[in-house]
């Protein structure tokens, strides 16, 4: 049966590249869930935009008795404290991704290019200018990797040979990975490294608009 | 040297129409609600206001205060993210001509990184600067652009706001500064910055009660401190009260914890 | 009888200047006699350029057993705690005074010309580069106060119509107080302000090289 | 995660040759003394050693080590203070080498505000800059000047040291620093601008002890920690302990307190 991968697949997925003491921007949306999945006896330190590290875990719905407000990240969701966490002002927390102290960002994108460009924060007729911090985050982290849907809810295409809404970053997405794939953006263009489970490199490809290299060692999702 | 200003009315009353005014807006707490409130009653007009994000809030100002509700005053805006209230138009008490005014309001946004930058720069005195972030995109449209060993940047410009409102934890009398948690945010940068710096803050606490190692903003930096009265709207304590009434409707508290941003945005994020 | 003005005198009137609240950095030599000088009921915080502010008195050869060497300011001199002192790194130290946050900056000098030109950080022959902080102040400081003696101890002029040392700022001295005159640069040229008791503006003139303004309300040295 | 490394030998063993190294020296405490001796002993050649001052100290080695014992090692300095050797000829511990090496070594000195600018550029991964101050001096020259709005600026560029050597009061495990007193100074700069970042620290405590308002550095900046053994040499306590013995001696007992800058200058000061 030919399934989609679920966001939290994704997530776990994503939570396989970090490491042992690596500093972790996660964007909103699917990139938050990969906090769930950090495997056993690895300490991953989370830093969010507005000014803080090594926080503890998100609180839930159900839980929401334990939000104090001091405690935010940057997409506007409560944690909790936790040991070896601090706090810094927001000069610092950019300086620390610029500066390159970031390990890894893992952020959504409307669309990523055949070169590794990324959209992620305007999309036609918005009259908003959410620039935020994606523009910063993507020149600095040491490793950018996208999550998102492979294409839009109405079969648009979004991995493609150029970005047509407005851009993040040039030439800045490490790894790709989607709800059908991982990908990595080369100098040779797109390697496909991984495809999930019943989906062949053929049906990837007719929804990829650039054309896919295959992965000497392709294969299906590791988790 | 007693830098403290018995009423918010007082501490603003000499901002000019016409003034730029830089204020911290991230999260519920860490926002100076009182000074805001100050400044619109007292009604000051053609304000450039400076702020890392700009967006309405669908909480209302019984909870939270906000720069949004600045607009009728403003003339420009600067900022690092602005979300159109449009996307709110759908939420029962967005002015409808809020919309209207956002639409004309000057905007100059650049990305968080940019902006406090700029107000670093201001900060400590620095002229213009060369930042490689926006390379590619829209934000080096109208910049200068200058490579330097090989690799492109944009030149900036410093922001020295005319005042700061800054909001704090904890104060001495000197202006000795302390923060809270995420709440620091932009606050310790706009002290910095501010031509005059304002705070507002929740524990006055004796000199020598802060540690000299623990204190953030040092007291050269603050002009005027007006305390916030303990439990009053937009005390730390008031603001937490408040969510935690609004965390206790089943109905609004998925709304309320983690989906603040996905309110702004259709897909995807940043 | 027709003396100068002792380092204590001058110091002290430099004192004069400091108002409740003000935020002062006071330069090693007779600046740093400031110190003792200050008018009851007025509050004034030292800035050190190492990171210090609103620290207390100056250690004195005799209390030495009070020596502390996290309490170092930037002459090398130690001092003790005071209620409401901050510490901060030397890159705010800085900030603070190029964004406007000194009120006052008390320095010792070689020369001083007829625009208010200062040099105070190399004579001739010296292969040292000793700038340091000074630069800094004298750009940032909103007022600068330089205290030298008038003339060297081998009778040298140092208020000249020109520098021949290398400056530390141009345009930047406020106000010019010798053991001899009070002495403020202006857009006009020297302004000869005050006098040391006994001493004529004529005299003071002698050991000036550009020509002296005399106030209006030229007076003895007041304290 | 831990980064506690076991010696400081260990801590600075891939250093090699012709590396940048950045460390703070600004009275007898606040310096990394054991990073420096076990760089002395390792014997690395052809440093760029990037500290706020330089110059030889009075003090005997076994009060305090200072960057100045790097000189053999060194190709280059950059500085915001430099004095020269021979003006403590006089002094009986000088080796008389030091003065000649020290005439031949390349200096970038542009004073102390410059000098942190450039630091804090680099660790913020900013591009090069305008600075208002050195226009008129020495410091314009050879350096870019360009006017803005009426008024002139140096464009100056960013410094991020391959090395930097910090001296803490207090860590944990993970990286997260605390300062006491002035030996703050250049330290949390430095911990930033490094690519790698080693930390000489004094007393290691558990992650959580160190309240996370009171971090000064965070841990994300902080590479590798070398804890020194209470009461060892180059500790807190220790160079604090060889003070006040030299103290006691009258006769030196002017000479430290307070005239350490006396000793470098003929007249008059900065």
């Amino acid at each position: 049966m030919k399934e989609k991968l679920s966001e939290d697949i994704m997530a776990l997925r994503a939570s396989k590249e970090f490491h042992d003491g690596d500093v972790v921007n996660l964007g909103v949306g699917i990139p938050n869930l990969c906090a769930t999945f950090i495997p056993e006896g690895r300490n991953v330190m989370f830093e969010s935009e507005n000014g803080a590290l090594g926080y503890g875990g998100i609180i839930m719905v159900d839980e929401f008795e334990k939000v104090e407000i001091q405690y935010i990240d940057a997409g506007g969701r409560y944690f909790l404290p936790k040991e070896g966490m601090s706090f810094f002002d927001m000069g610092d927390s950019f300086g620390l991704m610029r500066g390159g102290r970031l390990d890894i960002t893992c952020l959504g994108a409307y669309q990523v290019s055949e070169t590794g460009d990324m959209a992620n924060w305007s999309i036609p007729g918005d009259t908003s200018i959410g620039i935020g911090g994606g523009m910063d985050l993507v020149y600095g982290a040491k490793r950018v990797i996208v999550l998102m849907e492979h294409v839009t809810k109405t079969g648009e295409l979004r991995v493609l040979k150029e970005c047509t809404y407005p851009l993040t970053g040039k030439e800045c997405v490490n790894l790709l990975i989607t709800d059908i794939a991982v990908i990595e953006p080369t100098k040779k263009g797109l390697v496909l490294k991984e495809y999930a489970p019943g989906w062949t490199a053929e049906e990837i490809q007719k929804l990829t608009e650039p054309k896919l290299i295959l992965a000497d060692d392709l294969k299906e999702v590791e988790l | 040297m007693n830098k403290i200003i018995p009423s918010f009315e007082e501490a603003v009353a000499d901002i000019p129409d016409g003034a730029s005014i830089a204020l911290n807006n991230w999260g519920l707490a860490g926002g100076p609600q009182n000074l805001i409130l100050a400044l619109r009653e007292q009604g000051t007009k053609d304000l450039t206001i400076i702020t890392q994000n700009f967006m309405y809030t669908p909480f209302p100002e019984e909870v939270v205060v906000m720069p949004f509700m600045l607009l009728p005053q403003m003339k420009k805006l600067i900022a690092g993210f602005f979300a159109a209230a449009s996307r709110y138009a759908y939420t029962t008490n967005l002015p409808a001509e809020f919309v209207e005014m956002e639409k004309v309001l000057e905007k100059e946004v650049i990305g968080h990184g940019n902006f406090v930058a700029r107000l670093q720069a201001g900060a400590r005195g620095m002229g213009p600067f060369y930042s490689p972030v926006g390379i590619g995109t829209v934000v080096e449209e109208g910049r200068e652009k200058r490579t330097f060993d090989g690799k492109e940047y944009i030149l900036l410009t410093p922001l020295q706001p005319d005042f700061a409102f800054v909001r704090a934890d904890k104060a001495d009398k000197y202006g000795n500064l302390t923060y809270n948690g995420t709440c620091r945010c932009l606050n310790p940068v706009l002290a910095m910055a501010g031509k005059t710096t304002i705070v507002e803050v929740d524990e006055l606490v004796e000199p020598g009660q802060l540690h000299p190692d623990e204190i953030v903003t040092p007291a050269a930096f603050v002009d005027r401190i007006v305390v916030n009265e303990p439990g009053a709207r937009g005390s730390y304590e008031y603001t937490m009260k408040k969510l935690h009434e609004m965390l206790s409707i089943p109905e609004v508290r998925g709304a309320v914890i983690g989906q603040a941003k996905q309110m702004v945005k259709e897909e995807g994020d940043n």
